[in-house]
């Protein structure tokens, strides 16, 4: 029996579907319930949370968490399927410290908001940028420009005049 | 070899054949040569018209091109081979180059190594503005030159040249320490034949 | 006494910040406060441009995350690739790139402890480091003609098989290299500063080191003896004897420790690699691994289609990296592009324990304790 | 003959042209003139030595760091690039000369002057030869480290003054290290004083010279080695250098407590640096390593022999010093207290009981 | 100390050049380095074998070549400013007509001439008879 089957054993009613993510077993997990979920995974030995990914689907948003855990050596991938337009998930920064950055990576490039994240804020792009770039939906034509405002801050402007060197 | 139905011949370049750029000095000339005076020396009188008016000029010349101070901002991929450049098997030192300052006001030289982005091109341009006249822009790298493979990136900049003025563009991805010290060559050159006014930073 | 609180920031460009990374400090005096790190000054956005190109395109962009350990990434995504799309890799080419990986490892290790000293103040390390790097970046540019953006390691083989000459020069590099690491134990191991200063220096302890998702030497450093090269092995890594290398203290002398430990691991993987290297092609010879017909240009013995298209799907790979765990997720839509390309990187998932592991410390502990996160932030932001 | 003034009199008595020109000042009763001229030649000696010597051992650092990591160092500029100090100085004269828009402008450029005088103040009692001093003063070691410990405030003015976080933590270091520092320092070399019972160089020179049983030279460190390694340890950091450069600490505070300087004032900084360097091996020469003592040879003049000495002397402290800066790590500022508060301090108070103690008790 | 010690032994063998500790620097303009074969410098294309189909164009991960008009036939024209030497257009080439060269020395004043025209890359080959 593997990962995926155990947790459906385990919580019958939040895992809709099982399957297998190339080689390793996938559990979709109904997205009110994915800190339970994750709560039993942690509990049945997952201690690592390898990469938390957002994929951008034209019609769905796919949230996708890669465990490991060191015991058993055993793979498990959640998947939680959202909404395209108001992508909102719980923040599993109560369970695995590291899903900090990674879920506020994942809400910068992708735009999922994670409810319960103490400090969801951009973390690669600077505050102030517009649209999420990987969605497929982002504008790759307008350049946005970033100026150095008080304290070493950066702010975002479509004007980069005050940056850009007249020629 | 045939191929597709193509006759191709299996030729190949010889890296290993290409001459060095300069044979070792040997006589006293040819070493006084080397640290660039008679060039520059040359260089100004034929500016000038003559060697006397301008031997202000020439000094600093000679000694700018002798002494420059890099400053210590490595971005990208290109940073790495910069320290590469500074370590044993090339060693930037023969040029009295491996003073890197940490603080842009004792530096005369910055290297744009690696790929600006939209984000940090400000921060770039304002150590730039930091270092004190006259000062030199050594631009490494396809990133900083153009863009380079970040070229369609919504977050790089499109060439470090879009900011500030560059003096001497290295191409390679990285390239190697030997091409840097081509480039930092090519820039001794140019600070040879550099006027009165540019010394000053008055010609930017 | 009340005193008011000092806000320094260090960086994007401060001498040892490798690069482009800034802390905002709030500091009492010369005691951190709170360490908040702003990362995103080297986006550059690779995913994004992973979308747009096809499968053979990115390639070159993965040598670009890792700078100083380029095999790995490009050994990951091809990984990934093959995973997704079934092919089978001859065991030659195996063995080359397990080969040049480990001797990644190496140089990676050298560059660590090299800027980690220069960063304490002792610049001799990382010029003795680098001299031996030169060597080693001699060997990758016989095998794949560029120094650190290798672009070497296809699906379904390797680019092109070793050159002439490669194997005697390996074997000198590995006798030199013994000589030389005993050189820098000398140097740093005992040295009594050295020891002063990154004794009891950011310790992490073994559960919080897995609850932050820390990996690589930075986890086996806290005494968790979890190794991917051990746990999955992958490539022929199942046939060679090594063990993975772990330290129980914590602190940074450990993840220091576990970094010189690992390079004597390295070595003793590279002999038995060249002992046991079987003769064969380089390149498989499966459903993606022949050649078209248009022809192959006479030095380059191995091919990968221009057009690819793997079947839809999606894919996680995970390698251990020389700076912890590297991952690729793929997802593909059975185009010729890759629909979503997702790196999970060592530095930026190792960074996340930082600023935890700093507070309360000084400005000179947060630069020991940092050098030996062992980052490159190309990693970090991709 | 006791110092250089009295020298410059006896080479042109010897010349048989001092009473000549002594005619020349002699009726009009301007025999000062001539006395300010003398002095001002000798100055303007010590001067050229000191610039001559800092740009030397500029080009000699970089040189043995060089050696260290087996790579060659400056080689275009001159012969084994001998000429680069110089291209140095001359380029930094060259280079704008900055001033913070929020600095303090007067005490920001007035602080490099003073970091620079007291570098070459030092000097003035500093035996560089047999009657090779400018003054032998009566309090010459007092005068010594009284000077030395002027430089943090130069120090602490330009931290301030550049208005800038950085600088001001290396100012703040700087001097906290500095004070902390010059304690051992002091108490290290008043041993040497209980034995010759004179502060004046001159007389600290002379009592070393001459051997015990006709191998050993009579020389302060093999009776006090325990205050010669107090010494050098202090001495090194007083000079701030790695493993102890915390005014500067690169990889910390950017360039530490110069951050803000460019062109000439920074040139200033550099100078004093190195001035400092060679003044602080001289002086542990000096008290320790026997000043300029050594083997008389016959036919050569003993000014020459004496001077050769000194300088083979300091230039192998300046080497050690060189060597250390590539070998070791740098320390932490509340680590290096520690140690200069809780180690050295009573380590050199214990030396200097047990020292009078023996000397009381005539064992020595 | 005894660890200083040991480090200062160390150092004082690399100044003196005891065992196997020699400079290593390579002077670069009076000497190189030797070039692997297999290096991947400035590009060459071969004059008669090139037939312009624009493959390489094709497959540049970020378009740095341009197919352009040299004469009477169509070469290509690499922007090596832009190029990331990853060597796939040698490798996809169908007429094996791409090539690299051991030249590194690129280094220029401006940015415009850092794009290498037909008439920079073209190289005629020796036939053997």
């Amino acid at each position: 029996m593997n990962a995926a089957e155990e947790l459906k054993k385990a919580l019958p009613d939040a895992v809709t579907k099982i399957g297998m993510q190339c080689n390793k077993p996938e559990a979709t997990v109904k997205k009110e319930d994915l800190l339970d979920a994750a709560a039993k995974a942690q509990e049945l030995g997952f201690d690592q949370l390898s990469v938390i990914t957002g994929v951008d689907y034209e019609d769905r948003v796919e949230v996708i968490y890669n465990l490991f855990s060191y015991e058993n050596k055993h793979n498990l991938v959640l998947k939680v399927i959202l909404d395209h337009d108001n992508p909102e998930v719980d923040s599993l920064t109560t369970l695995w410290k590291g899903a900090d950055w990674l879920e506020r990576e994942t809400y910068d490039l992708v735009g999922i908001k994670f409810t319960g994240h103490p400090n969801l804020t951009r973390i690669l792009l600077p505050e102030g940028w517009n649209g999420h770039p990987l969605r497929k939906d982002y504008d790759m034509e307008t350049e946005q420009f970033v100026t150095i405002g008080e304290d070493g801050d950066d702010v975002v402007s479509t004007d980069g005049s005050n940056l850009l060197r007249r020629k | 070899m045939e191929k597709g139905g193509f006759r191709v011949d299996s030729v190949t370049i010889d890296t290993t054949k290409i001459k060095p750029v300069r044979k070792t000095p040997e006589t006293a000339i040819e070493k006084l040569e080397d640290t660039g005076l008679i060039s520059t020396l040359l260089a100004a009188r034929e500016r000038e018209g003559s060697i006397l008016f301008s031997t202000i000029d020439q000094v600093f010349n000679w000694a700018r091109l002798s002494s420059l101070w890099p400053v210590t901002s490595g971005l990208a991929c290109c940073a790495i081979e910069m320290m590469g450049v500074a370590m044993a098997h090339h060693d930037i030192a023969r040029f009295g180059m491996e003073i890197f300052r940490a603080s842009p006001r004792q530096a005369d030289l910055m290297f744009v190594a690696g790929t600006v982005t939209k984000r940090m091109a400000p921060r770039v341009k304002q150590l730039y503005e930091m270092m004190p006249d006259p000062k030199w822009v050594i631009s490494v790298g396809s990133c900083a030159n153009t863009g380079g493979p970040y070229h369609d990136s919504y977050s790089v900049l499109k060439g470090v040249d879009n900011i500030i003025p560059v003096d001497v563009y290295i191409p390679g991805c990285p390239p190697r320490p030997e091409a840097w010290l081509y480039g930092i060559i090519q820039l001794r050159e140019k600070i040879k034949n550099e006027g009165y006014g540019a010394t000053w930073g008055l010609d930017k | 006494m009340q005193t008011d609180e000092l806000l320094i920031n260090m960086g994007p460009v401060h001498p040892s910040t490798h690069g482009v990374l800034r802390f905002k400090l709030r500091m009492d005096g010369e005691i951190i406060k709170d360490c908040q790190l702003v990362l995103g000054y080297l986006h550059r956005g690779t995913e994004k441009l992973g979308e747009m190109k096809t499968y053979q395109q990115v390639l070159p962009y993965t040598d670009r995350l890792d700078y100083i350990s380029a095999f790995p990434n490009n050994y990951c995504y091809v990984k990934a690739i093959e995973e997704l799309a079934g092919i089978e890799v001859p065991l030659r080419a195996e063995y080359i790139r397990v080969l040049v990986m480990e001797l990644n490892r190496i140089v990676n290790h050298i560059v660590s402890i090299g800027s980690l000293l220069m960063d304490l103040g002792a610049a001799t390390m990382i010029m003795w480091g680098f001299r031996e790097r030169e060597k080693a970046l001699q060997l990758f540019e016989m095998l794949c003609g560029a120094r650190m953006t290798f672009n070497y390691i296809k699906p379904g083989g390797v680019r092109e098989d070793l050159p002439e000459g490669f194997i005697p020069k390996l074997n000198e590099f590995l006798e030199e290299m013994e000589m030389r690491i005993k050189d820098y134990e000398q140097l740093i191991n005992s040295n009594e500063i050295f020891l002063m200063r990154m004794n009891g220096i950011g310790v992490i302890s073994a559960k919080d080191a897995i609850n932050h998702g820390l990996t690589g030497p930075t986890l086996r450093g806290s005494g968790v003896n979890h190794d991917l090269r051990k746990l999955e092995p992958y490539s022929i890594y199942h046939d060679l004897d090594f063990k993975a290398c772990s330290r129980p203290e914590g602190d940074s002398y450990a993840r220091y420790m576990v970094r010189i430990d690992e390079m004597w691991e390295s070595l003793h993987i590279l002999r038995q690699v060249v002992d046991t290297m079987p003769e064969a092609k380089v390149i498989s010879t499966s459903k993606y691994g022949v050649a078209p017909m248009t022809g192959v240009p006479s030095t380059v013995s191995t091919y990968f289609p221009r057009i690819f298209t793997p079947p839809a799907g999606e894919v996680y790979t995970r390698i251990e990296a020389p700076k912890g765990e590297l991952g690729f997720y793929i997802a593909s839509d059975g185009s010729t592009k890759p629909y979503r390309v997702k790196i999970r990187s060592p530095s930026f998932c190792n960074l996340t324990a930082l600023s935890g592991m700093v507070k309360g410390l000084k400005i000179p502990d947060l630069i020991a304790a940092f050098g030996t996160m062992d980052i490159v932030l190309g990693d970090v932001d991709r | 003959m006791t110092n250089a003034y009295e020298l410059i009199i006896n080479i042109l008595t010897a010349l048989g042209v001092y009473d000549m020109i002594l005619d020349m000042f002699k009726p009009s009763g301007t025999e000062f003139v001539l006395k300010l001229i003398i002095v001002v030649i000798e100055l303007a000696v010590l001067f050229a030595f000191v610039l001559v010597t800092v740009m030397f051992l500029t080009w000699m650092e970089r040189k043995v760091v060089a050696m260290v990591q087996s790579r060659y160092g400056p080689m275009v500029t001159g012969p084994r690039g001998l000429l680069q100090p110089v291209m140095d100085g001359v380029k930094l004269i060259g280079k704008e000369d900055i001033v913070p828009a929020k600095a303090d402008k007067f005490v920001f450029n007035l602080a490099p002057y003073l970091a620079f005088v007291p570098a070459l103040l030092v000097f003035i009692p500093l035996p560089f030869g047999e009657s090779l001093i400018i003054s032998d003063l009566r309090v010459g070691l007092l005068y010594i480290i009284a000077i030395s410990a002027l430089t943090p405030i130069s120090i602490l003015l330009a931290g301030w003054a550049s208005n800038n976080k950085y600088t001001l933590m290396g100012a703040m270091r700087a001097v906290a290290q500095d004070i902390s520092y010059t304690i051992p320092l002091a108490l290290a070399a008043i041993t040497v004083v209980m034995f010759t019972g004179s502060l004046s160089t001159v007389d600290i020179v002379s009592a070393q010279s001459g051997t015990w049983f006709g191998i050993i030279p009579k020389w302060f460190i093999f009776i006090q080695p325990l205050g010669f390694l107090l010494f050098l340890i202090a001495s090194i950091a007083e000079m701030g250098r790695i493993p102890f450069d915390f005014q500067e600490s690169e990889s910390e505070l950017v360039a530490g407590f110069f951050t803000e300087y460019s062109g000439m004032k920074f040139a200033m900084y550099f100078l004093a640096e190195y001035a400092h360097l060679f003044a602080v091996s001289g002086i542990l020469v000096t008290i320790f390593l026997g000043g300029w003592n050594g083997p008389v040879l016959p036919g050569i003049p003993v000014v020459i022999t004496s001077l050769v000495y000194f300088l083979l002397k300091t230039y192998a402290v300046v080497f050690f010093a060189m060597w250390l800066r590539d070998t070791v790590p740098r320390m932490r500022i509340d680590q290096l207290l520690n140690i200069g508060w809780k180690i050295m301090i009573p380590l050199a108070l214990l030396n200097l009981l047990v020292t009078g103690f023996l000397i009381t008790a005539g064992v020595i | 100390m005894p660890g200083i010690i040991k480090g200062l032994i160390v150092t004082l063998k690399h100044v003196l050049q005891i065992g196997d500790r020699p400079t290593v620097t390579v002077q670069y303009p009076y000497e190189r380095m030797k070039l692997a074969p297999r290096f991947r410098g400035l590009h060459a294309v071969d004059e008669d074998a090139c037939i312009g189909c624009g493959i390489c164009d094709t497959n540049c991960p970020n378009s740095s070549i341009k197919i352009v008009k040299h004469g009477t036939r169509w070469y290509p024209e690499v922007n090596i400013g832009m190029c990331m030497f990853c060597g796939y257009c040698v490798d996809v080439c169908p007429m094996n007509a791409m090539k690299m060269t051991g030249n590194y020395e690129l280094a220029d004043y401006t940015r415009e001439s850092l794009v290498y025209g037909p008439d920079k890359l073209l190289f005629k080959r020796e036939v053997k008879q």
